[in-house]
């Protein structure tokens, strides 16, 4: 496409699907995901376990297993990744994605020293030599609260608490000054207290930096304060898409809600009745026809047996739905204008 | 080639020697203990390859009568730590044999004169035997051939202790137990020129593939064996094959004392039994032996066609067997030999073959070699006890007396008759040779009826060497007289 | 019962659609062969002597040291007393795995016993049993066999216990090591927490969990046992002959190997495939227990 | 101090410890060996639980919540461990108990863990596992069968779902509910739920809850929650306690806590919440310093080095619990100002979703 | 934060205390096994002809007729004076025929290690790197082959191809490479190569699964989210983390060796402590058999005591416990 790259969208996963070889049958892993991402906009990904979060975003920084049989684009920048070669193609992702993962004891090579870790794809990438490379790596590790940089430059990971560790990884993934921040489930492993730390360090990193970040989470709440736009996923598929206050005022497709009213709250009082969603999470194997919440959605009709419905985009565009029988649009009173899914954005 | 000095050489043994001690004397078989102790010590006189006693470190020893015998010594020979080899070194040496605290294998041997040995002079010693024995010197050469310093000899409290002080060609340098003996030239030899070689090396090699193998990539000099073991190896390059022209026969022992052998028709059932040409072959995977007929062989000259030992013959064998187990001696052999393969292919053979028949079994028991002799000899626990080599029996002594005298070194199996010590001793007490080969004509006889031993098979021993060594000089139907070692420029080994 | 009906969720729940199941995995090549083969050999030392046409292994079946031919009997060849190395080879075979199924037993046996309880209670019992461990670790299994032999006289019997008593510590520490890892897990602590005894925990939630490890443990400990065997009875110490073994046969036919060299094929042959089989098995179990844990 | 005399202690500067109560717990401390250190997992922690009760247990990992709760059930891994104080249910001290009388003792207290699949023993059936404690009891066959019917269908489950299958033949969700019923089939008035729902998904989780919430309003059970989510813990507890580094720093209703914290440690966690509620961008906090190593704990009040209140006093004096004017009791020298003195940003009343 | 220095003392110290109690068990039970040997020292120092008189008497004179209790305490004391007798009939101290016998078997044994580890490391790397792959497959085909040889088997094979048939190497001797540094390396070339057939092929499987582990790791993800190329991922990231095992097995091989050189010392004739263990066991040459006992149980807490240390210095996690 031959538009100049500020209209781009920085992100832009096109049909993404996703199978591996299972024991019995591929399995779908993705199921034709799209969605842009524009620069400086954080964006949440939610969704149950398995629903395929880290997987998304595995693939859309090419780091998939091998096995695993990928499917449609991811531009970046209006540049279509799969026309890279391989070599080109990671470096791009390495120097203008950054991203954390889950765990910060696991992600973090015990044996490597946290300095070198912080700045080796910075020398890579940026072709800084080493004194340039350690210099930006201690600022970075200052950057995201570490005190002593410069003596936990020479540190081992172990040296570091969990909450260090993961503020470690996020000057890891700040290294090549990314366009892109991918938090996949940062802050899981860590306690609540430390948690917010994180996401808090997280969120003004992305502000201060203007850059775009992905908070992959299965905590509603995690995303509520620190997102522009929330992505839900279920099965496989994206759902719902739409900017993070409408989401959770006025939620169209039905997992969605389900799942914020599921969410015990502490403005509610004790023993109060939860919603439930009743049934099992979708098998990947053994893909049902139709929409994959169907078989636990209440208000599932034959339709939603029968075929996967259509995205459904709201009038302003903004909010995109995939459902046979939606929420009524609720209080702001954007009707929304069913109308499939324009084939590119 | 005229022999040139200097150089190395490489023997290759089978086992480690176990002390230096002159009196521990077994075997003259090229490759044992007495072949190392050769080169320190020295024969004092030693039976050439003509069967011949030859002066050694002595000059010569002689009798007119065979009572008695004179030793004339070499004037200025020296032990290596400066005492003189006279007459009175010998005799000290001898004296020491002969006392059984010494526990020397041929201690009943010497203990039967030592007390007629009488120093005439420095470097003669005269020796009266109680009886005319016209063998002795052989047997001397064979059994008491080494004479140490009795300096050393004292000084030492246990045998462990001996060192090694001769007047031999080599004086030893380096011992490391069960690995190699290295020893260099002596310069004080009395025989110079001789010895050439600068360094003579013992190595331990037990194990005969790799023996063989070592000697053809010319990492050593020599080693002895049979050609059935060689098989390809002596064709390669730079090796060569050199008979010791011996007529030696493979034997067994049988126990008198105990068991079934004991009974002279069960030793009559084992020959018939097994058809030894095939054992031969079982033991040696050649083909084309025929079994001996005699113990001397066709071409000795005391061979008498009128005796010859029992041949293969089945029915015979199970018909004594069965006549034996009648009389309640069931046929039960007990084989004992020691841990070599062929050995032990040998012992498989003999027992798969008496297993066949009916009311015989057979069992196995294997030692160390070293053990053999402690299992056979000393403790009798065996029916039939082999041994390995070749024993020569193509002149006529020494070995024909250790193997069948009462009171012989080698009768392991304790086979005792007076009728053939009478002959025996006959033989020896004169040397009219139609008198001698009477007598060893009654002695075939009376080991074609006796059969005090399971003779199988006739061979003669081999060496596998280098081909460009010289001066390979054998002497007591094995082993080599060291001094005469030399290294050729071009091959040389005819 | 009303809290049933406050969750109409579960109530309407079909059971499970398709159970999974842990199949095993799928056998390779090399696995089928393994399976085979070690089915082949241990069938052919049990009917050994009832194999058709199959001649005694001390029976002189033929000339000395023919080369293999294409008969039951010629198959191997013929050693240097003309038997049927085919055949030597399959009564070897009973005697080895009679050996080295013993050995396994005691070792298994004991192993288990003491690792388990030195995993569960610690203290003297574990101290004993590392001791143990570490001592027999430190020394080569043969050295300690061969002094042994070489006090006790050449025995069978003393090398199948020799050869299981050295091989408690293997799967002692491998016992303990499981116990000790379990101990903290939750079933553990919930069988406590349920008044479960000791002895029944050990036996009846620690053990079960054990036994998968122990089985892919136990065929290439019994690959090792047959080595160790072989070593020992290649040097001479082993089974003595004329019964035959399979290490005594290799050591049989070296000396012969310049002349004979096809000789030494089969008993070869035939260790190598038995210790390859044995591993080969115990292979396929371990990555059926990561198969089991990954499903897990 | 005496283990013998707990009513002296309740009656006295502990007024949030009740005489009626089931479970009595008092001044229990854990302590653990490692290497040549002590190491102190719990300290001088006191409460009691009534019949029917729910209490709930916060606090960061590693504050010993878990080491609480299997200490009520003697369950603490007997060597490396050292046990101090009293725990006593209906009277009999847990400690003095014969191994009849305390297998016994646990037909009446159970626990269930954290993680549902672990909990399961992977080569056992699941039937075999939920009947074991009865079985452990020397129950008839017959009535083993039919409590186990019952402990099912209790959690929503029936023999022939479960028959002849193996624990990882079940979601967490369904595994969860299989524990319950095994902790149920003993008929147990107590249970320790060791963060039941930590490991589960929104949707399953919010089913759990409501399971554990029905059955123990069906039986009237005593719950003891452990749980690091604060808002699952709002949701089921009617009293909660809050824990740092082995001390209870707070304990009180559970009303009165979250609605006006006293102890800044509590408020810290409370603030951590992540709330589905775009409406507020929530503030870029200052990041509080890492918690300290507890085998050398600092002196005076633990939390000082992460408290924002602390001054002298803290570090010198190790702060005591003592009632405080929301109701709770808190050890704090400085504690929270209650609701609408203080200067706390935060809301009072949180919005709901439409 | 403690020195490295004194971690790893105290780590080596608390092997070196782990070990006590192993070498006083075996040294204790290689005394008493004596007792039970059927021909005694003596016996075979004297030769055939000796009487029972003078058996008893040289027993007597080497203590032998003592409680195995006090000829242990005194073989202890001779330890402590760095005496451990002398070899029956060379009469050589043992202590010092055995440090030459121990450096050929050691020589013998790291080459076999050497050998082994340059060829199993690069190729597991290779393997693992594309695991499943036709290399990976055709390795641990032949690995599991190797694997399965015995080295009573490789030892023959091998001499009967390069020394009896292609007369490449030499079949039987040593010489010290202080000596003859070529000849040496041919000497010892059979004996490494029987002792690395299985050597090697045990080292590539344990690394081999140990980089395939590591390459699972979250680290190597996160490496490769970071662009970084796959043999900087190997060098930097995986090689590291997968040595702590390849150490352990490293150590544990140690026993392995020398339990393989009796097999390949005796065939290949050479003087190292395997030959001189058979042969002290043939001769009953008791000193001998002690000495070397407790030489192997010195070996193995050294080799432990050494890889403790290697984990110190491989990975900065390790503490000492
Ligand atoms: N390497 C893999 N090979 C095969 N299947 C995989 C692999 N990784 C993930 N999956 C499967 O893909 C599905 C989606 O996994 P994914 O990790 O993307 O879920 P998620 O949404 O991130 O869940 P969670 O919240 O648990 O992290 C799951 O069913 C998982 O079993
Ligand atoms: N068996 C044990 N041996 C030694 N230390 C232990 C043991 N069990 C627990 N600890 C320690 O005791 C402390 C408290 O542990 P506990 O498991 O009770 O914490 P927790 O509050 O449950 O934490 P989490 O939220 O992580 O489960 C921790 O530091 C832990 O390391
Ligand atoms: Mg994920
Ligand atoms: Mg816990
Ligand atoms: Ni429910």
């Amino acid at each position: 496409m031959t538009v100049p790259s500020d209209i781009h969208p920085l992100l832009a996963v096109e049909n993404l699907s996703c199978a591996v070889p299972g024991p019995a049958g591929a399995m779908r892993i993705l199921t034709d995901v799209s969605f842009t991402l524009p620069h400086a906009t954080a964006l949440g990904i939610v969704g149950e376990s398995g629903a395929g979060k880290s997987m998304l975003v595995k693939t859309i920084m090419d780091i998939a297993p091998s096995r695993a049989a990928v499917t449609g684009a991811v531009r970046l920048d209006g540049t279509a990744l799969q026309s890279l070669d391989t070599r080109t193609r990671r470096t791009t992702l390495g120097r203008r994605v950054g991203m954390v993962f889950q765990n910060p004891m696991t992600s973090l090579n015990p044996f490597v020293r946290v300095g070198r870790q912080v700045e080796e794809a910075s020398r890579k990438h940026l072709g800084l030599d080493r004194r340039a490379a350690r210099e930006k790596a201690i600022a970075l590790l200052r950057a995201v609260g570490i005190p002593d940089a410069a003596e936990c430059y020479h540190g081992f990971p172990h040296q570091f608490s969990g909450g260090m560790k993961q503020r470690i990884m996020i000057a890891t993934a700040l290294a090549c000054d990314p366009e892109l921040l991918i938090a996949d489930e940062a802050t899981t492993a860590l306690d609540a207290t430390v948690q917010k730390d994180i996401l808090d360090l997280l969120q003004t990193l992305q502000q201060r930096r203007r850059m775009s970040m992905i908070l992959v989470t299965h905590n509603l709440g995690v995303v509520a304060g620190r997102t522009d736009e929330v992505i839900v996923m279920y099965g496989g598929r994206l759902v719902e898409h739409a900017p993070t206050e409408r989401l959770f005022a006025s939620p169209r497709h039905r997992y969605t809600a389900a799942l914020l009213s599921a969410m015990p709250r502490i403005d509610q009082p004790a023993h109060t009745r939860l919603a439930t969603i009743p049934g099992q999470p979708p098998s990947l194997a053994h893909p049902e026809p139709g929409c994959p919440f169907a078989p636990r959605c209440p208000a599932a009709i034959d339709a939603c047996r029968a075929a996967m419905p259509p995205m459904t985009v709201s009038a302003d565009g903004r909010h995109r739905f995939a459902c046979h029988v939606p929420l009524d649009a609720g209080i702001s009173g954007d009707a929304s204008v069913r109308q499939p899914e324009a084939a590119n954005v | 080639q005229t022999p040139t000095s200097g150089g190395t050489m490489t023997i290759i043994n089978g086992s480690d020697i176990r002390s230096w001690d002159p009196a521990i004397t077994s075997g003259t078989f090229p490759g044992g203990p007495m072949d190392v102790l050769d080169a320190v010590y020295g024969f004092i006189v030693y039976v050439n390859d003509k069967g011949v006693v030859t002066g050694g470190m002595a000059e010569s020893l002689t009798s007119e009568d065979a009572i008695t015998w004179t030793l004339k010594l070499r004037e200025g020979v020296k032990f290596s730590d400066g005492v003189a080899y006279d007459a009175e070194a010998v005799k000290y040496n001898w004296e020491r044999v002969a006392d059984p605290a010494t526990a020397a294998p041929s201690q009943a041997f010497v203990a039967g004169w030592a007390s007629g040995m009488e120093v005439v002079d420095p470097l003669t010693l005269k020796i009266t035997l109680p009886a005319a024995n016209a063998n002795f010197a052989a047997q001397i050469a064979e059994l008491a051939p080494f004479i140490a310093s009795p300096e050393a000899l004292k000084v030492a409290k246990e045998k462990s202790e001996i060192k090694p002080v001769g007047a031999g060609a080599f004086l030893l340098d380096a011992w490391d137990q069960d690995v190699s003996v290295s020893m260099k030239r002596n310069p004080d030899y009395w025989d110079q020129p001789r010895p050439y070689l600068d360094t003579l090396k013992f190595a331990i090699i037990p194990e005969t593939n790799a023996r063989i193998a070592t000697v053809v990539q010319g990492g050593a000099t020599m080693m002895a064996g049979y050609p059935y073991q060689f098989g390809s190896n002596a064709d390669a390059d730079g090796v060569a094959t050199k008979q010791i022209p011996i007529r030696g026969i493979n034997r067994a022992y049988f126990n008198h004392t105990k068991g079934v052998f004991s009974d002279v028709r069960a030793r009559e059932a084992f020959y018939s039994a097994i058809d030894r040409g095939r054992l031969m072959q079982a033991f040696t995977q050649m083909e084309g032996f025929t079994p001996p007929v005699s113990y001397f062989g066709t071409s000795s000259q005391y061979y008498d066609p009128a005796y010859s030992l029992p041949s293969y013959d089945p029915a015979k064998a199970q018909e004594l067997i069965s006549a034996l187990a009648a009389d309640g001696k069931p046929f039960e052999v007990k084989i004992v030999t020691y841990t070599n393969s062929d050995l032990k292919r040998l012992a498989a053979y003999v027992q798969q073959v008496i297993s066949s028949y009916e009311g015989a079994s057979a069992t196995i028991e294997e030692v160390d070699q070293a053990n053999l002799i402690v299992r056979c000899k000393q403790q009798l626990e065996f029916d039939l006890c082999v041994e390995g080599g070749v024993l020569v029996s193509n002149g006529a002594e020494p070995n024909i007396s250790n193997l069948l005298r009462s009171t012989g070194n080698f009768n392991w199996g304790q086979y005792n008759n007076p009728e053939m010590d009478a002959a025996l001793s006959a033989a020896a007490s004169t040397v009219d040779p139609t008198a001698v080969k009477a007598a060893f004509s009654d002695v075939q006889k009376l080991v074609v009826e006796d059969l005090p031993l399971y003779i199988f098979g006739e061979q003669t021993r081999y060496l596998l060497l280098r081909d460009n060594t010289g001066g390979v000089v054998n002497s007591n139907g094995g082993i080599l007289q060291k001094q005469f070692l030399y290294v050729c420029d071009a091959p040389c080994v005819e | 019962m009303s809290t049933l009906e406050a969750h109409p969720v579960s109530a309407g729940e079909k059971p499970l659609a398709a159970p999974r199941r842990l199949r095993w995995p799928r056998l390779t090549l090399a696995e089928a062969f393994s399976f085979l083969f070690l089915l082949l050999l241990i069938a052919g030392a049990i009917f050994a002597d009832r194999i058709p046409g199959l001649v005694r292994p001390n029976f002189p079946y033929g000339d000395f040291s023919r080369p293999p031919e294409w008969s039951i009997n010629g198959l191997f060849g013929t050693d240097g007393l003309g038997r049927s190395i085919f055949s030597r080879i399959l009564h070897g075979a009973r005697a080895t795995l009679t050996i080295v199924g013993i050995a396994t037993l005691i070792s298994l046996g004991f192993g288990l016993l003491l690792g388990m309880l030195a995993g569960y209670y610690r203290g003297i019992i574990e101290r004993f049993v590392d001791l143990f461990a570490n001592t027999v670790a430190a020394l080569p299994p043969i050295l300690v066999i061969l002094a042994l032999l070489t006090a006790t006289g050449p025995s069978v019997t003393t090398m199948t216990l020799a050869l299981g008593f050295l091989e408690i510590g293997t799967y002692a520490r491998i016992a303990k090591g499981g116990v000790i890892s379990q101990y903290d897990r939750d079933y553990i602590l919930a069988a406590r927490a349920l008044g479960a005894s000791d002895a029944r925990i050990l036996l009846r939630e620690i053990l079960p969990n054990l036994m998968p490890t122990l089985a892919a443990l136990v065929p290439p400990l019994m690959a090792g046992l047959i080595i160790t065997e072989g070593s020992l009875s290649f040097l001479g110490y082993g089974i003595a002959p004329p019964a035959p073994s399979w290490g005594g046969m290799i050591a049989d036919s070296t000396d012969l190997l310049s002349r004979f060299p096809l000789l030494i094929f089969g008993p070869i042959l035939t260790i190598v495939c038995t210790v390859f089989a044995l591993n080969t098995v115990g292979d396929y179990l371990s990555r059926r227990i990561d198969r089991r844990e990954k499903q897990l | 101090m005496s283990s013998d005399a707990p009513s002296v202690t309740s009656a006295g500067d502990l007024g949030y410890l009740r005489d009626d109560a089931a479970l009595k717990v008092r001044n229990l401390t854990v302590s653990f060996r490692r290497g040549q250190k002590i190491f102190n997992a719990v300290s001088d922690v006191s409460f009691d639980l009534a019949r029917g009760e729910t209490l709930g247990l916060v606090g960061e990992s590693g504050s010993g919540k878990t080491t609480i709760g299997r200490a009520i059930l003697q369950l603490v891994p007997a060597h490396g461990a050292d046990l101090g104080g009293a725990i006593t249910y209906e009277d009999d001290d847990l400690a003095t108990l014969s191994r009849a009388q305390m297998r016994l003792m646990r037909r009446r207290m159970q626990m269930i863990f954290q993680d549902p699949v672990s909990s399961f023993n992977p080569r056992r059936k699941v039937v075999d596992i939920v009947g074991e404690g009865l079985e452990i009891q020397g129950m008839p066959r017959d009535e083993r069968r039919r409590r186990v019917d019952q402990a099912l269908a209790d959690v929503g489950l029936s023999r022939a779902m479960v028959e002849g299958r193996r624990p990882y033949q079940f979601s967490g969700g369904q595994c969860q509910r299989l524990a319950i019923a095994r902790a149920l089939a003993l008929g147990p008035d107590m249970i320790v739920c060791d963060e039941p729902v930590a490991s589960l998904d929104v949707s399953v989780q919010a089913h759990v809850i409501n399971l554990l919430q029905d059955i123990r309003a069906a039986r009237n059970l005593a719950l003891i929650f452990i749980s690091h989510d604060l808002a699952v813990v709002r949701n089921v507890s009617d009293r909660v306690a809050v824990l740092y580094m082995g001390r209870m720093v707070e304990i009180g209703r559970a009303d009165d806590i979250y609605r006006a914290p006293a102890h800044p440690y509590t408020r810290r966690l409370l603030d951590a919440i992540p709330v589905p509620d775009p409406a507020r961008r929530i503030p870029a906090g200052e990041g509080g310093a890492e918690p300290h190593s507890q085998l050398a704990p600092p002196s005076g009040c633990r939390f000082r080095l992460r408290c924002p209140r602390a001054d002298a006093l803290c570090a010198e004096v190790e702060p005591q619990l003592r009632p405080m004017a929301q109701g709770q009791y808190a050890a704090c020298h400085h504690p929270l100002p209650e609701l609408g003195q203080g200067n706390s940003s935060r809301p009072a009343a949180l919005s709901t979703p439409a | 934060m403690r020195s490295a220095g004194s971690t790893y003392l105290r780590a080596a110290g608390t092997r070196l205390l782990a070990g006590i109690p192993v070498f006083v068990l075996v040294t204790f039970a290689a005394t008493a096994l004596s007792d039970l040997m059927p021909g005694s020292a003596a016996q075979t120092i004297l030769g055939e002809n000796a009487t029972l008189e003078q058996i008893a008497a040289l027993n007597a004179e080497y203590g032998y007729d003592r409680p195995a209790v006090i000829r242990y305490l005194d073989w202890l004391g001779g330890l402590a004076r760095g005496d451990l007798g002398y070899t029956l009939f060379s009469r050589q101290p043992v202590a010092e025929l055995l440090v030459n016998r121990a450096a050929v078997t050691f020589e013998i044994a790291l080459l076999a290690m050497l050998v082994s580890l340059l060829l199993a490391i690069p190729l597991a790397m290779v393997s693992a790197a594309r695991a499943g792959g036709l290399v990976d497959s055709t390795l641990s085909a032949v690995t599991s082959f190797l694997l399965s040889i015995p080295t009573f088997v490789s030892v023959v094979v091998l001499s009967y191809v390069f020394s009896i048939v292609l007369r490449w190497l030499p079949a039987t001797g040593w010489v010290s490479p202080f000596v003859d540094p070529l000849g040496n390396l041919m000497f010892v070339a059979l004996p490494v190569l029987s002792l690395s057939v299985h050597q090697s092929a045990y080292f590539f499987r344990v690394a081999r699964s140990q980089f395939a582990a590591t390459l699972q790791e979250d680290f190597v993800l996160v490496a490769r989210a970071k662009g970084l190329s796959t043999s900087y991922i190997m060098l930097r990231h995986a090689l590291r983390p997968s040595l702590p095992q390849v150490l352990t097995v490293l150590g544990l091989s140690m026993t392995f060796l020398l339990g393989g050189s009796f097999i390949v010392e005796s065939y290949f004739a050479v003087p190292g402590i395997g030959w001189t263990v058979l042969n002290a066991v043939k001769n009953h040459d008791l000193p001998v058999v002690q000495a070397i006992l407790s030489l192997t149980v010195v070996i193995f807490v050294v080799v432990f005591i050494l890889v403790d240390l290697g984990y110190a210095l491989i990975d900065p996690r390790v503490q000492a416990t």
